[in-house]
């Protein structure tokens, strides 16, 4: 039975990857937002085995938190600002898919190394997990740094707290004040930057982060 | 939790939040805010008379000590600072009364995450107290909601919350690395027993977490390449917070960098974290004390200078020892209270010049002598001259650590020579030359500048052999 | 009883070397005139023009201070002061441990520097090119002239006249590579502080051409009496001062019977009689050279003086 | 004994916060001053007797400073010996002040910083250990630094002052890392310590280099002296004099203290680098000086030239003492110090003289002055005493100094190393230029400045300065005529301290004939001051009597020579320029590139023709310029971060985690 938890938990976590990486390939907001509404799903549902796995029951929580939240709401409410904002339909990668994808397997290669170095110390559930969930975050940073649209930058973010969460779970027994902060902490970062997001509206009628930066403190 | 001094400097701020939240006005909350700051400071203070016991969420030991002190007294006298800039803010019409109430109680709410990060006993609710600063200044800096604060705000948001999310995957980390040793649950997160058991933790594990916790709570630090929110953060908020900002955020974040170094050094087997450390303050340092000269924003300029120091600072604790650790906690102290009370001047400056520009700026100490002087002791202290403080420590820094690194120390002594020059090069045409600018004088409170002030002067010839003893704990502490 | 008779030997060379130094003066331009087959002036006939000047009346530029008036008897004084301390007929004169020959030389140059300050007071041009002419080949003449002292000290192990002279007297010289060195810089520095020909021309009247002589152009009367006597005691001074080092012969101890004294004074006015002579020749045989070849004259001066004391430094034997 | 200078010290500092306070009211001046000229007259005689009865060195430590070293202050011979210079420097600066001040632009911006500045340099003198040194010898800096911009409307004082600061930190810092070799790891930084620890060969050595470059900035060392000739002239005269007289000095006591005391027993080929160093110093600072029409410009580069006079000595001093030749090195360092003394005197006399005349014309240029002998006399006088000293001529002062460390040079060949043999007579030679062009340096500063007619109305109508000016550099003078005559008194009170840092000393002098001065045997060379003066007084005296007596007395006044062209205008004098065209076109053209461009008019025209002179500093050139380049310059391209887009800084984040999490990968 071990053996098949652990290849679930291994193959949930894995999929998060793919999903990440299916993420980074999109060039659309509308098909970005999806992927990251499925990505949300599948963290939800990897954290909810892990639940029934270590049968630590509040995570439950956590991954009702996770689909209701993240993979419901959230996604919603971006689509809404993205076709108020009509730019449903932006391309805005700032270099070519291929290279964005090399890079993320670089990546994710990079966060196995690290990863797996760590002593067996650890319980191998924790580092498989570990190593993903690392390879998620670090994903979600590449995405941050690869587009140039706010919205999908505000996805990138939240895909990488995805992979917080996923380590987070990973961690055996880690008290619920962690699952409340991360929850705490995406409503602030959601609602911060709602309201930026439509201050930069009114001021800038784009969501371009290079178009703010035409105002910058000090010009050159 | 029971209510003792410990607990006192949370909830001050917090029911002071409360109700400067809901009271209307700026005159009584300004001063409400000024009562509130110094009664949270005479609470920290009684941390020294009767300490408190730690318990599993609060702990106090010498190094918080220090540290909430510190805090609590530059908060005090910043209120005081804020509450005649404010005055003059609304008089211009440049803050409207809603925002001052917002101010005030997100003031508060500032000094009480600060406090929590503090004295949290538990590196989870550190994280969390962490974060509530960082969102809370990030509404403050855009309250002016001109483009320039809006862009600011942003980028430190964005960056603030990469940081936030670094430093989290490091907190799990070091979760996991206890968690074998200590056993699940919540214990594997309390500090005091996280360094009782740390050298069987998971030394790769452990590294790992560092590197995630470097960059996390070094983005609030403002280490260079992770520094770009700062500069515009403090340019573009108001001056209490860009006081707030460097005198105390960059030294709350330093306290958890601090705390998770000491962690690693009770691990033997983990990579000594001081060589990453040395290498973040030295590129910080070098690269801020360039950044100087091509600055026209004064604020700005004086963020830039904030980098600098806080390069020298994890420097000096990256190289250890007991010299180097006392000289990196005077530095600290010595540059949270010349650095606000620059801001404080240059608060004042900037609204009776009405720019911010540095070339709009000229002959101070002509026109506004008390300002000017003022000015011109602060970048003396800043500069590290005698007989202010910073020199006593900048002293402690080089002479102690050159004999083992000669290379880096030259460095480091470059950079502090380019930072002067940087730091005069402006100083000689804001404070001296031909008058230019309003000469309309201020309606100031020097108070709080010059008590700083005379503070890092008394500091720099004779310091309390009490003051010494704690450093000296700490420092050994720090190993 | 020994200090009078000291003490009436060194006034004697006081004397002595007062009168001597305007006939040494005549004399050189005696044989130079003779050398250029004309008559010449009579030997003693610096004697009349100074008894002359001292009659007549002074006439001061219109702008000359209280300065210009004082230096023409500083001058004198240093110059008389600095030639007396140096061994004529006698060494190891009672005053003679006052200055050794650095001091004596400096003496020399406090002379020529409040000359230099006269030539500029009464506000001419002539006085300035005069003045900055002088300076700039005292610059290098000077130098020059410590590093022969140099040399030479460091053979005969002091500074002391007396003591040299009586080391050079005596047999452990020998013949030396840096003595020669040193004396052909001698030579040199001596002509040019002298301002004879090549460097400059006493006798000159076109002012462009003139260094010492534009510097005291606007002197007259007694002022300039003093001056001229100033620099025939400097002349003495070098001519003597070659003398004692590179002649010592018959020179009389401290301590000595008045028939050495007469050999000594006999000796010496033999000398510097010769040594008049070859300065004549030399002069006559030689044409003034213009004022920047000066500098690489005494270079020249100074190169080898250096390279005496450095031999010395090197090796004793040299 | 320490204590009370202490107590002198404190009570200086304690005139800042008065004269903050009477900043207005009119008598501030004469408070302030007056209270400086009572404390450092006390301090001096103080040091004075500490000098004379040399007692046990006496020490005190206060708990300041680092806490858990406290301050220690020591006065021992050569920190008294110093106090000595600084408060008599100090004292006489004060005086001047009593009356020159009045004539400060901005008084307030001056009385503050003064007192502050004389405590500083006390300080230096007195501390013993690394810190209190550090923090004195800076705040030295800083205070000057306040005096230098006290005029701040003009640009070129802030410069100056800019430039100034620079220089003073970047030597503090190098002789911080110097202590930091010297007090270890473990904060060893009171100087016993440091005396008990031997540092190994390497050690010393840069500690060594570290110092000479530290103290050297400060005293003004060839390259390092950039900044001087622009500070000094920017003060006020008064503090110039101090800046110059005293503070250099008090650099060559940093030096002394670190290479003689601190640092033990000395490797012989140190000496190559500083007598080196000093040599070259030497003459380039008096070539300089050649080169200037700014009056306190020419005396600051002559502070150089003297500078390095005192250090060639200190660098035979060293090579004596490498090779336990205590005798000869007592010789050089006594040559030094009495050099360091003599110079504290006649260059303070300089600058009040200098202050003195802009004060009366309100200019420093040597081109616009002239003639100033007839509108003040005893200025003029007092000028040329200095004039006379500083260039070396017997019977002043500055000749004996120079004539000791010539002395010294001729004990040198019994020195063994081939470098020094070679070293030795060359640096020999360059001070024997230096001393030659010295006189001709001060021939120009007197004669263009006070001979000569008017060059300009302002020159034609001063007036002779006050009386409490004239006092000042009255004493001075005498001072420079006592110390050249009777020299033997003075290196008798140098004893004890030449006896402590060398082991050996010169023979009582006071014994002595005549007040003569001997430094090995009689045998070998003597100077008597006093008879060389006496004889060409009274000589002198009686040629005057004789011929006013017997030949005639009469003066008439007449036109100068004009060459045919009667009253020619003033400018057809020789001017500061034209003076120095020999020298220049001799030593400038190799040293200063000197170019002299001629633009005759074509022939018919009557335009006027033209000569323009290019002097350029190659040190500046091919030292200061390029670092001042490069600074803007990578701060220019490191600007460029101030302007990226977020993106780019998430880059920068994104890209310092992932080299990081790279190094954990690979670390062994």
């Amino acid at each position: 039975m071990q053996g098949l938890t652990f290849d679930i938990a291994h193959m949930l976590a894995g999929s998060l990857v793919l999903v990440s990486f299916m993420q980074l390939y999109q060039d659309r907001l509308s098909a970005l937002l999806n992927m990251f509404a499925l990505h949300a799903f599948v963290l939800a549902a990897s954290v909810a085995w892990q639940a029934y796995a270590q049968d630590a029951p509040h995570l439950y929580i956590t991954a009702l938190i996770a689909l209701v939240f993240k993979a419901i709401i959230i996604p919603l409410a971006l689509r809404r600002i993205v076709i108020r904002l009509g730019i449903h339909r932006e391309i805005e990668n700032v270099f070519g898919v291929g290279l964005a994808m090399l890079l993320g397997i670089g990546l994710v290669a990079l966060s196995m190394v690290v990863m797996l170095r760590v002593t067996s110390g650890a319980d191998p559930l924790a580092r498989e997990d570990l190593a993903f969930a690392l390879s998620v975050v670090l994903l979600g940073l590449l995405m941050m740094v690869t587009r140039r649209n706010a919205v999908s930058q505000v996805v990138g973010f939240m895909s990488l707290e995805n992979g917080l969460v996923l380590a987070a779970t990973g961690a055996k027994g880690m008290p619920l004040v962690v699952e409340i902060s991360i929850a705490f902490s995406v409503l602030i970062a959601f609602i911060v930057i709602g309201i930026f997001l439509f201050r930069i509206r009114e001021r800038f009628d784009t969501v371009d982060v290079q178009a703010m930066d035409r105002f910058r403190g000090e010009k050159r | 939790m029971t209510i003792d001094a410990l607990s006192g400097v949370l909830l001050i701020p917090a029911l002071s939040a409360g109700l400067l939240a809901a009271l209307p006005g700026y005159r009584l909350t300004s001063r409400l805010n000024v009562l509130a700051a110094f009664l949270t400071f005479a609470t920290a203070v009684s941390l020294f008379i009767v300490e408190p016991t730690s318990g599993r969420y609060l702990l106090v030991d010498d190094l918080n000590k220090v540290f909430i002190v510190l805090t609590t007294f530059v908060a005090f006298t910043t209120s005081a600072f804020s509450a005649s800039y404010i005055g003059h803010e609304i008089e211009i019409g440049r803050l409207k009364l809603g925002h001052v109430r917002f101010y005030h109680a997100m003031y508060q709410v500032l000094m009480f995450a600060m406090n929590l990060a503090l004295v949290a006993n538990n590196i989870g609710l550190m994280w969390v107290a962490i974060e509530l600063a960082t969102l809370t200044t990030v509404l403050m800096v855009g309250i002016y909601r001109t483009h320039e604060a809006l862009e600011a705000a942003w980028k430190y948001f964005i960056l603030g919350s990469i940081g936030i999310a670094l430093a989290l995957f490091g907190t799990i980390l070091v979760y996991m690395a206890a968690q074998p040793v200590i056993g699940e649950g919540p214990d594997a997160m309390v500090w005091t027993i996280l360094m009782t058991r740390a050298a069987q933790f998971d030394p790769d594990l452990l590294n790992v977490a560092f590197v995630f916790l470097l960059l996390g709570y070094g983005t609030k630090v403002g280490l260079a390449p992770l520094h770009a929110w700062l500069p515009d953060a403090h340019a573009e908020g108001p001056t209490p917070i860009s006081a707030v900002l460097s005198g105390l955020l960059l030294n709350v974040a330093l306290y958890a960098l601090l705390r998770f170094k000491m962690l690693l050094a009770l691990n033997p087997a983990s990579i000594a974290p001081g060589p990453l450390m040395v290498t973040m303050g030295l590129i910080s340092a070098v690269f801020a004390a360039f950044m100087l000269y091509r600055r026209r924003d004064i604020k700005r300029m004086f963020a830039y200078s904030s980098i600098e120091h806080m390069g020298i600072i994890v420097f000096a604790f990256g190289m250890g020892g007991p010299l180097a650790n006392f000289a990196g906690l005077l530095h600290m102290t010595m540059h949270s209270l010349t650095k606000s009370a620059i801001f404080f001047a240059v608060g004042h400056i900037a609204q009776v010049k009405g720019t911010q520009k540095i070339a709009d700026i000229s002959g101070l100490t002509v026109t506004h002598p008390v300002l000017g002087w003022g000015l011109v002791l602060g970048v003396v202290a800043i500069a590290g001259l005698p007989p202010m403080g910073i020199f006593m420590s900048e002293f402690l820094v080089v002479s102690s650590t050159f004999a083992r690194a000669p290379f880096l120390v030259v460095i480091l002594v470059i950079a502090i020579l380019v930072a002067l020059g940087g730091l005069f090069i402006k100083l000689n045409t804001i404070a001296f030359g031909e008058p230019r600018g309003s000469t309309a004088p201020v309606e100031a409170s020097y108070v709080p500048m010059f008590a700083h002030l005379a503070i890092v002067f008394a500091a720099g010839i004779y310091m309390p052999p009490a003051l010494v003893t704690g450093f000296q704990n700490v420092a050994r502490l720090l190993g | 009883m020994a200090v009078i008779t000291d003490f009436a030997q060194q006034s004697a060379q006081m004397l002595l070397v007062l009168l001597m130094a305007p006939l040494l003066t005549g004399f050189v331009r005696k044989v130079k005139a003779r050398l250029l087959s004309r008559q010449g002036p009579p030997l003693l006939q610096p004697y009349r023009d100074l008894i002359r000047l001292l009659r007549k009346d002074v006439v001061l530029a219109n702008n000359a201070s209280w300065l210009f008036r004082v230096i023409p008897y500083l001058v004198f004084a240093a110059t008389w002061v600095a030639v007396s301390l140096v061994p004529t007929f006698r060494s190891g004169l009672l005053f003679s441990w006052t200055a050794d020959l650095i001091a004596i030389i400096a003496v020399l140059g406090s002379a020529r520097f409040f000359l230099a300050l006269a030539g500029m007071d009464a506000g001419t041009s002539f006085g300035g090119i005069g003045s900055s002419r002088e300076v700039m080949i005292a610059s290098l003449a000077e130098p020059a002239m410590l590093m022969i002292v140099f040399a030479i000290a460091l053979i005969a192990g002091s500074t002391q006249l007396s003591t040299m002279s009586a080391f050079m007297n005596s047999a452990d010289v020998g013949l030396r590579v840096s003595l020669g060195l040193a004396l052909i810089a001698l030579i040199i520095v001596a002509v040019a502080e002298n301002a004879r020909i090549p460097v400059d021309n006493p006798a000159t009247h076109l002012e462009l051409t003139m260094v010492h002589e534009a510097m005291v152009l606007e002197y007259s009367g007694r002022h300039l009496a003093l001056i001229e006597l100033a620099a025939s005691l400097k002349l003495l001074l070098y001519v003597s001062l070659i003398a004692c080092l590179f002649a010592p012969w018959g020179i009389s101890p401290a301590i000595a019977a008045p028939t050495l004294l007469l050999v000594g004074a006999a000796a010496y006015i033999g000398k510097i009689a010769a040594l008049g002579f070859l300065l004549a020749v030399f002069e006559t045989s030689i044409a003034k050279m213009r004022v920047f070849r000066v500098p690489e004259f005494l270079g020249a001066a100074l190169m080898l003086a250096l390279l005496a004391t450095l031999l010395r430094f090197v090796s004793r034997s040299f | 004994m320490i204590s009370y200078a202490l107590f002198g010290v404190l009570a200086l500092v304690a005139i800042a916060p008065i004269a903050v306070a009477l900043s207005a009211s009119p008598n501030a001046i004469s408070v302030v001053y007056g209270a400086c000229l009572i404390v450092t007259l006390i301090l001096f005689l103080l040091a004075l007797e500490t000098l004379f009865s040399h007692p046990a060195a006496s020490t005190v430590t206060l708990p300041l400073g680092l806490p858990w070293l406290g301050a220690h202050f020591r006065i021992d011979p050569l920190s008294a010996f110093f106090l000595v210079t600084v408060n008599l420097g100090g004292a006489a600066a004060s005086l001047f002040a009593l009356g020159y001040g009045r004539h400060e632009e901005a008084p307030q911006r001056v009385l503050p910083f003064f007192p502050v500045y004389l405590a500083a340099m006390n300080l230096v003198v007195l501390a013993d250990d690394a810190f209190t040194f550090l923090v004195s010898w800076e705040f030295m800096s800083l205070s000057s630094w306040a005096l230098v911009i006290a005029n701040h409307r003009v640009q070129e004082n802030m410069r100056a002052g800019y430039v100034y600061l620079l220089m003073a930190s970047f030597g503090t810092l190098t002789l911080l890392l110097a202590f930091g070799l010297l007090g270890g790891g473990d904060g060893a930084y009171a100087f016993d310590a440091i005396r008990a620890a031997h540092p190994e060969i390497g050690t010393a050595a840069l500690v060594l280099i570290l110092a000479l470059i530290g103290a050297g900035s400060k005293a003004g060392l060839v390259p390092l002296h950039a900044w001087l000739p622009l500070a000094h002239p920017a003060a006020p005269s008064h503090v110039s004099a101090l800046m110059s007289g005293v503070m250099t000095k008090v650099a060559v006591y940093g030096f002394i203290r670190i290479t003689f005391d601190l640092l033990g027993s000395p490797q012989w080929w140190w000496s190559l680098v500083v007598l080196g160093v000093g040599g070259v110093t030497a003459v380039m600072g008096v070539l300089y000086a050649l080169m200037q029409s700014d009056l306190k410009r020419v005396l600051a580069y002559s502070t150089i030239e003297n500078i390095g006079l005192i250090f060639a000595s200190l660098g035979l001093a060293l090579a004596f003492k490498a090779y336990g030749m205590d005798a000869a090195a007592a010789l050089a360092l006594t040559a030094a110090l009495l050099h360091v003394f003599n110079h504290a005197l006649f260059k303070s006399l300089l600058f009040f003289g200098a202050g003195s005349v802009r004060a009366a014309t309100g200019t420093r240029d040597m081109e616009q002055l002239g003639g100033l002998i007839h509108r003040m006399p005893q200025t003029a006088f007092v000028f040329l005493v200095g004039c006379t000293a500083i260039s070396a001529l017997p019977p002043l002062n500055g000749f004996v100094s120079e004539w000791l460390s010539f002395q010294a040079i001729l004990l040198s060949p019994q020195l063994p190393s081939w470098g020094l043999k070679l070293m030795v007579p060359a640096v020999g030679a360059l001070l024997a230029l230096s001393a030659a062009l010295a006189g001709a340096c001060f021939v120009r500063a007197f004669g263009i400045t006070f001979l000569g007619r008017p060059r300009s109305s302002a020159a034609e109508t001063a007036q002779e300065t006050d009386t409490n000016s004239l006092a000042a550099m009255y004493a001075l003078a005498a001072a420079c005529l006592i110390a050249g005559v009777l020299p033997g008194l003075f290196i008798d009170t140098l004893a004890p301290v030449v006896q402590q840092l060398t082991g050996g000393r010169l023979p009582v002098q006071t014994g002595a004939e005549w007040m003569s001065i001997v430094p090995i045997a009689e045998s070998r060379s003597s100077y008597t001051g006093m008879l060389v003066f006496a004889f060409m007084f009274i000589t002198g005296m009686i040629t005057a009597f004789a011929i006013h007596r017997l030949a005639s007395d009469k003066i008439r006044r007449g036109p100068a020579w004009g060459c045919g062209y009667p009253d020619a205008s003033p400018l057809t004098q020789y001017s500061a320029s034209s003076f120095a065209q020999p020298i220049r076109r001799v030593f400038g053209s190799l040293v200063f590139r000197a170019r002299e461009i001629g633009e005759m008019p074509p022939p018919g025209s009557s335009a006027p023709a033209k000569l323009t002179v290019q002097v350029r500093d190659l040190i500046w050139d091919a030292l200061y310029a390029p670092i001042a380049t490069a600074v803007g310059f990578i701060a220019v391209r490191l600007n460029y971060l101030q302007f990226l887009t977020i993106r780019s800084y998430l880059t920068l984040v994104f890209a310092a985690l992932v080299i990081l999490l790279m190094v954990l990968a690979t670390w062994p």
